[in-house]
């Protein structure tokens, strides 16, 4: 019977070296993986019959202005078990492997993670803007510390 | 009060004043053309209050409060607006084209009315082919609709008008054929002789046709373009259909011909199969308005209640449904007839 | 509009021509008042309150107010919520198909100042205003059917107001 | 439907490979500004004719940087904000971002609180899924359904308004409960309205569900199979409909979900039809648990102390909870000060609009209005 609180050490198993526990506040199954590795690390979790993680709920990005982190939560329907995958990229050219072939969801996500935080998304299939005006030459927004013309930040009382 | 005795009236004080041959026939024939006119306009008029009222009322709501006694002028306040509405034409449109299709939209309403016989002795042009001169004028629309889809260089007219030209064309064969069944029995083409073979509640070819008078209605709808046929202005799909360019007064005559189909082929339901004028008590071409009236409510109560069909299924279903039925309805009645006279005859 | 956007200026010329145009005007007047086609066009939360508006209980065809769906045809364009830069050309091209006279309602916080996006927004035009002429203003986030219905009567009166002869000369009141 | 077949046109010659008559695709812009686009999203779309080949959703115009606003707003004053991201369900919404904060900062809520917050937001799923058949029935034609579900909807927007004092952002869930307790008679006036409104979805149904049309409009229309369903992460009614009995309230239970008893329907296709009756068949079922919570409703505080400099401890969560429309989700990064760091926030519509161009291909316009209707997809959910 596969378990929440056997997720992290199955994968830890088959990705030694690449892949390492997270704690994290409040407590929930999450694993660093390596920029490089994270194609192999998902295609291992869509495929593993143990977990059935066949649901990507959610993709993020998060600019933690030393460095920046992409988050994927997914999730199994039938088991029921989650995991949170996170992966830490330099602030300058960070790049990362599109995994919209192994989770078609992640196909918009990672269009929204390039325009807004800038972070290359390698091999995507359509990498317009999805969000932004086609016309949009100011950068990317969702960074800290971006400024831009029309953009007015609300005084501090 | 028999209107028809009015007309006479007319006649004859035109005749006194010296008017003769041709030129009587001219004065009297303007007369009744501008008398026309002006009854479509304030038919038109009504037709359209009357449909925000009802379907106001099916919805739980009030309709045109504001205008007069429950709105009863909000028609002309729009027809007034709209007259005021700057004329536009975009650019890239078939300029020609794209003004005529409104008028002939308007003029094809127009002339079928010609034929439509309101009353005893009131029918402005008792022709021996009434019933075959309304079915071709009417049809007219669908090249007026073709014309606006073509020339607004509009996509979603386009569709519009094309679906149209499709729909009108395909539900114009059983409509024809519902009625030939009548044709047979009536023996005659001319309107009046029709209503006057239909005296007496009984006598009423409904009765006869039940048939007939259910692919009539089913098909009169598509040809109004009314809800669940009203695929060309489809608002939830095509934005507007045909209509999509047109502004001001030009798109007033593709709303108020719509109305004044719709009116046109209650008024030929009525004729061929509720008696027509036929009635007790009450002038006769009252009697005509009370049941073409209802009629149009039946088509409103039905275009507040349906959803609209697609446009394959709406083929299918005149192609594969009506038509063989309207066949079927037309030998039974050849049949029926031929066996009554053979028996009775 | 042709011959009604010239004849108040002729007419002003003619002895006791005033007094026609000015009974003609408030006949137009109350027209244009009586018969405000909206734009079936909703941008952001304010459009569920319009929806509100037109249904069942406040029911916008009281004032003679129905949805078209093609600009061409409507008279009045109700922005109803955040209007962003990306959308912000889409409105200039829809307000320049309507047909005049048309008129602009704001309604509620985002379209009149940008609303709660005012702030940290790097993607919400702060105002409708700033990119098409606004007429009435309708505050509230969102507006409630019945402030929209008043806007609606504020708009009415000053359709009501109206000059034939500003009109006809071209001059757009301000 | 054995005419449904797909005609394929040769690209050199512009010949259907059908009758032989030169044919030629044309694009069309359907939106920003379209009847049923249900705000403001433009779908480019291929056609041959009435044959829509191809669908390309573009998305971003109501994008109002939600996630950016809400890194520079102190927590509690995030809540409001909350409700402009999904405004056919801002309680779900509430909650969602709530609930998130609760479990970084380990807030207690009262079970009173929990409990209002169950019976509020299942009275605004009803009022969702109302508005949901009502723009349903309007994109088919028929527009008498979406008078008759605006008209009901009055009687739970009232409800909200006299808890709250809003008709549509209710800001209503705040960070440990909820903002106030019930008006005195809440509960009589909402049983009243659940026994007056379970005969009006029956008279729905006699309008729409059995009515030949509506049934040849939408049967076998766009079906999302169960795998495309999961693979796009379809969530709520449209993955429910594809067969699979996923619920959050169920299977990641949060509040108090777990004291309630009800059924979860499920369809069997994923067509268009399917995703109505799934529909139909939830407001059944939050009745049920509307009159569950009334009945069950503890006595006790509504809200636990919050204080105004609340600064919960470094961390971050992943919260989600079953809106009207599927899975919401936030993601809530807090770095220790009073301000969030990140505030990702994941809707439904966004994975059901981007699995559109998959369903698609080969279906009529017309369907495409009604597939893009059976989603129920509102656009700041997607654009946020």
């Amino acid at each position: 019977m596969s378990s929440q609180s056997d997720v992290v050490p199955s994968i830890l198993k088959a990705f030694s070296g690449k892949v390492s526990e997270l704690e994290l506040n409040p407590p929930q199954s999450a694993i660093l993986v390596d920029a490089a590795a994270i194609r192999d690390v998902f295609e291992y979790l869509r495929k593993d019959t143990e977990f059935k993680f066949d649901y990507l709920s959610c993709l993020s990005g998060v600019d933690a202005v030393e460095h920046l982190e992409v988050v994927y939560h997914i999730f199994s329907t039938e088991t029921k078990c989650k995991l949170t995958v996170k992966v830490k990229l330099p602030p300058e050219n960070p790049e990362i492997d599109s995994i919209c072939d192994i989770y078609k969801a992640a196909n918009w996500y990672e269009r929204e993670l390039s325009e807004l935080y800038g972070i290359k998304v390698n091999v995507h299939p359509d990498m317009r803007l999805l969000l932004l005006p086609d016309d949009w030459d100011q950068g990317h927004p969702m960074r800290k510390g971006w400024t831009g013309d029309d953009f007015v930040v609300m005084p501090e009382k | 009060m028999e209107l028809g005795g009015l007309f006479k009236w007319i006649g004859e004080i035109l005749q006194s004043m010296g008017l003769s041959g041709a030129w009587l026939s001219l004065v009297a024939n303007t007369l009744v053309a501008a008398l026309l006119l002006g009854l479509l306009a304030v038919m038109a008029l009504f037709l359209v209050w009357w449909e925000r009222k009802v379907s106001a009322h099916i919805q739980d709501r009030l309709g045109p409060m504001r205008t007069g006694w429950h709105g009863a002028i909000q028609t002309l306040a729009d027809g007034l607006k709209l007259l005021q509405k700057e004329d536009i034409t975009p650019k890239g449109v078939d300029r020609p084209v794209f003004f005529w299709a409104p008028v002939v939209v308007y003029a094809a309403c127009f002339m079928a009315y010609v034929a439509i016989p309101w009353g005893k002795d009131l029918i402005p042009a008792d022709l021996n082919i009434g019933i075959l001169y309304i079915i071709a004028i009417t049809t007219f629309t669908v090249i007026s609709l073709l014309m606006a889809g073509w020339s607004s260089n509009n996509k979603w007219a386009l569709l519009g008008g094309m679906r149209s030209a499709a729909q009108i064309i395909s539900y114009e064969v059983p409509l024809t054929l519902s009625i030939l069944g009548v044709l047979i029995l009536a023996e005659s083409l001319s309107m009046q002789t029709i209503v006057q073979r239909q005296e007496g509640i009984f006598n009423w070819y409904i009765w006869r046709q039940p048939l007939g008078f259910v692919i009539y209605i089913i098909a009169a709808t598509a040809e109004a373009n009314r809800t669940p046929f009203d695929l060309p202005e489809a608002e939830q799909e095509l934005v507007a259909g045909f209509n999509v360019e047109y502004s001001g007064m030009k798109f007033a005559m593709f709303f108020l011909a719509e109305f004044l189909n719709m009116f046109t082929v209650s008024a030929i339901a009525t004729t061929l199969f509720l008696g027509g004028w036929n009635g007790p008590i009450l002038p006769s071409w009252m009697w005509f308005l009370i049941k073409t009236l209802f009629l149009v409510f039946v088509f409103m109560w039905i275009r507040w209640t349906y959803p609209r069909l697609r446009v394959d299924h709406l083929m299918e279903f005149a192609w594969k449904w009506l038509l063989p039925f309207a066949f079927l309805n037309l030998i039974l009645t050849g049949v029926g007839y031929y066996l009554w006279d053979v028996i009775f005859g | 509009m042709g011959i009604v956007s010239k004849l108040p200026v002729y007419m002003e010329n003619v002895p006791g021509g005033g007094l026609v145009t000015t009974r003609l005007e408030q006949v137009l007047n109350w027209s244009r008042a009586s018969s405000l086609w909206y734009m079936l066009f909703g941008l952001a939360c304010c459009a569920i309150e319009m929806m509100c508006t037109g249904a069942s209980r406040f029911d916008f065809d009281r004032f003679g107010m129905i949805y078209r769906a093609s600009p061409r045809q409507s008279d009045l364009m109700l922005v109803t919520g955040t209007l962003t830069h990306k959308m912000a050309p889409r409105i200039k091209l829809l307000y320049d198909q309507m047909s005049s006279p048309k008129y602009v309602l704001a309604m509620g916080g985002c379209a009149t100042r940008g609303g709660p996006f005012y702030y940290d927004s790097y993607s919400v035009v702060k105002g409708v205003d700033l990119i098409i002429p606004v007429d009435i203003y309708v505050p509230g986030c969102p507006p409630r059917p019945e402030s929209l219905m008043e806007g609606c009567m504020k708009l009415m009166e000053k359709v009501k107001q109206e000059k034939l002869v500003d009109w006809s000369r071209d001059v757009k009141p301000e | 439907m054995d005419d449904e077949k797909y005609i394929e046109i040769d690209p050199v010659t512009g010949t259907s490979s059908d009758s032989g008559f030169p044919t030629e695709e044309f694009m069309v812009n359907m939106g920003p500004q379209h009847p049923s686009t249900h705000g403001v999203c433009r779908l480019l779309l291929t056609m041959d004719g009435e044959n829509v080949k191809h669908c390309q959703p573009h998305i971003g115009y109501l994008h109002r940087a939600i996630e950016k606003i809400c890194e520079n707003r102190k927590y509690q004053m995030i809540t409001p904000l909350m409700d402009r991201f999904e405004y056919l369900m801002s309680m779900a919404c509430g909650w969602l971002y709530c609930l998130g904060v609760e479990r970084i900062a380990e807030v207690e809520v009262p079970e009173r609180g929990e409990y209002l917050r169950v019976l509020m937001t299942e009275l605004n799923r009803i009022a969702s899924h109302l508005i949901f058949l009502a723009t349903f029935g309007l994109d088919l034609g028929a527009v008498t359904p979406f008078l008759y579900g605006l008209r009901d909807r009055e009687y739970i927007v009232d409800l909200f308004e006299e808890t709250s004092g809003q008709r549509l952002l209710y800001n209503y869930i705040r960070i440990g409960g909820v903002a106030k307790d019930l008006s005195v008679g809440f509960e009589k006036k909402c049983l009243k309205f659940i026994d007056y409104f379970l005969p009006i979805i029956d008279d729905y149904e006699d309008l729409l569900t059995n009515n030949p049309i509506f049934l040849t409009r939408t049967k076998n229309v766009g079906v999302l199979s169960r795998d495309l369903a999961l693979d796009y992460a379809a969530a709520g009614p449209v993955l429910r409909a594809s067969g699979i009995k996923w619920d959050l309230r169920r299977d990641d239970p949060y509040g108090c979900y777990d004291k309630f008893d009800f059924e979860i329907p499920t369809g069997e296709n994923g067509d268009t039809w399917d995703r109505y009756i799934v529909r139909i068949r939830e407001m059944r079922e939050s009745c049920s648990i509307v009159r569950q919570a009334i009945e069950g409703l503890p006595e006790g505080d509504f809200k636990a102390k919050v204080k105004p400099s609340f600064k919960p401890p470094a961390g971050e969560c992943y919260t989600r909870v079953e809106s009207a429309r599927g899975e919401m989700g936030a993601y809530i990064v807090s770095d220790g000060t009073n301000k969030p760091t990140r505030l990702k926030l994941r809707g439904a519509s966004y994975n059901h609009i981007m699995a559109l161009p998959e369903i698609c291909p080969g279906i009529k316009i017309a369907d495409l209005v009604a597939i893009f209707a059976s989603f129920d997809s509102i656009m700041p959910e997607v654009d946020r």
